[in-house]
């Protein structure tokens, strides 16, 4: 009855497979619902070359930031990478590569390559640089561009409480992009706050099922706030 | 006079009506939310996948777990939801999302809003932007009329890069509100004190002014 | 601050505006999490030419099946028509028009008519009579149709709880095609089994937030069973 | 002898894996899952959204809306998930679903399917055997040799209009397991008893034999 049991012990047997040049995608907006321990041992393992497939970059010194630090990156897909002066320097230099794609756009082609759906069209970036390459289409009168799949080596997501077969939940906004990068990767790795046994999760409650998931691992974490502010700092 | 933050804020809120989905960008927009008028109920979108967005936190509230799409810790009203980024732009894309007020560098009389990138500096992204101007029932921008060194942000065609292309309904400015049909911005309301001429003279694309153009309230 | 009370008092109300040659989107499979009290008074309205989008007709009887005793659908666009002999004597007759559309290309099409994309490719049906005067163009050395999302006039949807708002949750597998009906409706009608106080639901738990929802009425369900087969019918 | 239906699910079964999860059509498919091997955990995905399918209920279990894609009531297994039919044909679609089990009328040597609609009967419709044919990483059909009037149902080309094409990977019956590769059926294993000529006269396509094909084990 091993078959569902995704838990394992350690981060190397987590992210074991992952080498150079693969395609990372990553959960989380900013700092919210990254899957820190995944993303620190893929700085432990230096693996290089790596395209990252992440709304945002982290900032210097935490999550994804970590991995520009030892120029692991070579190329990321992401909507927004404002707030990370490494990210500035090497792209200046030419040592990273970035494709900008609208967030609504990366959530549903990631979406689409979990889903098996090569390509789909959308009326975001129409007349636009994202158009540039692209076909336009015109649907009922209006125009759209074609947008194509994302699937990756590995996804990491983070995850609030999973049993052992992988079904999870996310807490709060900690959802965001997690629950398309998991199934967009041919390895699926979570890391959770918590483990619960099979059962405790309510069946229709699960955001992420089990299918999805190839491994997981319980993990600590920091949760470092981006931008703190307090309802006293504005009326 | 040209109006101040808070009374641009104040202006842009009375666009919102009761019972209204609506998504505040970064700035002054976020700001239009305290002035919501009393006995009226809008409901908040944040794009990271909260439709109900409260207030901020108090110190004891504060939770990593839950944040705007400006990555600020927030809280979250009673009737809301949480879901993922998919579902988020799913609601956007869609036009279930009543009214997006967000701001802009430049916008011209087709309606098209450059308000991401300015060449020469570096790229940030566009994050939902794109997604929204292209989603959203209803778009208003509000942003200063001229830029800092009084260079009209009304133009005829934008210079900057695009972020979408004939999606802008209304603008509100700290001179003026303006409506853009047919080719052209429409002068609907000026900012107390400021005269059409000022208007005139600081919007570089097509301006079609009627007579007693009426002062904002606010 | 009646914006978003959404609860409406009668069928009457939550059905107003529907007219002749409308299109309907029906959440339910089978019998099965279907808006009983709503199809019972489109029965009651009369209103007729209706393209119906539904995964199945419901059964002689019952369910979307009344709708076909008075002759009141044009049009279904259906994965599988087979539970229903009133049915095949219309399409036999000509007084009834069939589009048949693959299970998952059609809850698909129902999400993409929400979500703003106006088509998408899937492999679902290459080969086959479905590809029929579609395009099918290769990617990655696949072949793939490329299907039009679906939306409607109404949508009429059966959900467990829901609030004010319209947020709301599905019951097991009574889910089904619901959330996406809910999303692809020009008004979306809700048919609930319990009315609760906004904030009973937890936020992430929420199936379909209230966004997509326009009406909500509390009915009565008879909720028939299709086939009942006990655990001592078979090992 | 040929195989019974109770045989024929049980060879089914052989091909289960633990942690495998599998969509099982109605029929002898659906019968396979009795015979799951002790000492294996395989979770029963059924495509009007619900993954870790259990076994049929008690009488006090019935609940309307729990039912299985044959629309027949059923239970959840432990660790089972419930979610939409689009979220459950991303499942199937993307490739996430390791094996279908499902009938046929017709295989052939390309691997097309034909399974769904017999021109002058009346048309059903494919419900989500189209779906699961373009998406399940491994798919077997079963079915019976030959129809009733002894016509071969392994075909050089189907003859009804396909469900699928170039997606069958191996053909359980009640005489023979074969795998379909390079345009040929292979024999694999035959049922006890039965004779390779037997099998050789009810293939009409192209049959790749190889000696001493072993008897099944059921």
């Amino acid at each position: 009855m091993a078959g569902f049991n995704k838990v394992v012990g350690s981060y190397a047997e987590a992210l074991d497979g992952l080498s150079d040049n693969m395609t990372v995608i990553s959960g989380g907006f900013g700092l919210c619902g990254i899957a820190e321990g995944l993303i620190a041992q893929i700085q432990r393992m230096g693996t290089t070359g790596l395209t990252v497939v992440s709304n945002n970059c982290g900032v210097d010194g935490f999550g994804l930031g970590l991995l520009l630090e030892k120029k692991q990156i070579k190329k990321m897909i992401s909507s927004y990478v404002g707030e990370n002066a490494l990210f500035e320097q090497q792209l200046l230099s030419g040592e990273l590569e970035v494709e900008l794609t609208p967030q609504g756009t990366l959530a549903e082609r990631l979406r689409a390559g979990g889903a098996g759906i090569p390509a789909f069209f959308t009326a975001t970036g129409v007349g636009t640089p994202v158009a540039e390459g692209k076909e336009v289409r015109e649907f009922s009168g209006r125009q759209y561009l074609m947008e194509r799949a994302i699937t990756g080596d590995f996804a990491i997501v983070k995850a609030w409480k999973a049993d052992r077969y992988g079904n999870c939940i996310y807490r709060h906004t900690a959802q965001n992009f997690n629950p398309m990068a998991a199934t967009a990767g041919k390895i699926t790795v979570l890391e959770v706050e918590e483990l619960v046994e099979p059962g405790e999760l309510e069946p229709s409650s699960i955001h992420t099922p089990g299918i999805y998931v190839n491994r997981v691992i319980v993990g600590k974490f920091e949760k470092r706030i981006e931008r703190k502010v307090l309802s006293t700092a504005k009326v | 006079m040209a109006l101040n933050r808070e009374q641009i804020a104040k202006r842009v809120a009375q666009e919102f009506y009761d019972g209204a989905y609506i998504n505040l960008g970064i700035g002054i927009p976020t700001l239009a939310a305290n002035y919501v008028p009393k006995n009226m109920e809008v409901m908040l979108q944040s794009e990271n996948g909260l439709l109900g967005m409260g207030p901020y936190p108090t110190e004891t509230q504060v939770d990593a777990d839950m944040i705007n799409a400006g990555k600020e810790t927030v809280t979250a009203a009673t009737g809301a939801s949480i879901f993922s980024s998919a579902e988020s732009f799913a609601m956007i894309r869609g036009g279930h999302v009543d009214l997006t007020v967000l701001g802009a560098f430049e916008v011209d009389i087709h309606g098209n809003i450059a308000s991401w990138m300015i060449p020469g500096k570096l790229i940030k992204g566009m994050g939902g932007a794109m997604d929204l101007v292209a989603g959203a029932r209803n778009i208003i921008v509000t942003m200063t009329h001229a830029d800092k060194h009084g260079n009209s942000k009304l133009l005829s065609d934008c210079t900057l890069p695009l972020t979408g292309v004939n999606c802008i309904n209304k603008i509100i400015t700290d001179l003026a509100v303006l409506e853009v049909k047919e080719g052209a911005f429409h002068l609907l309301e000026r900012a107390p004190g400021v005269s059409t001429e000022e208007i005139i003279s600081k919007t570089a694309g097509k301006l079609i002014v009627t007579a007693n153009v009426p002062e904002m309230q606010v």
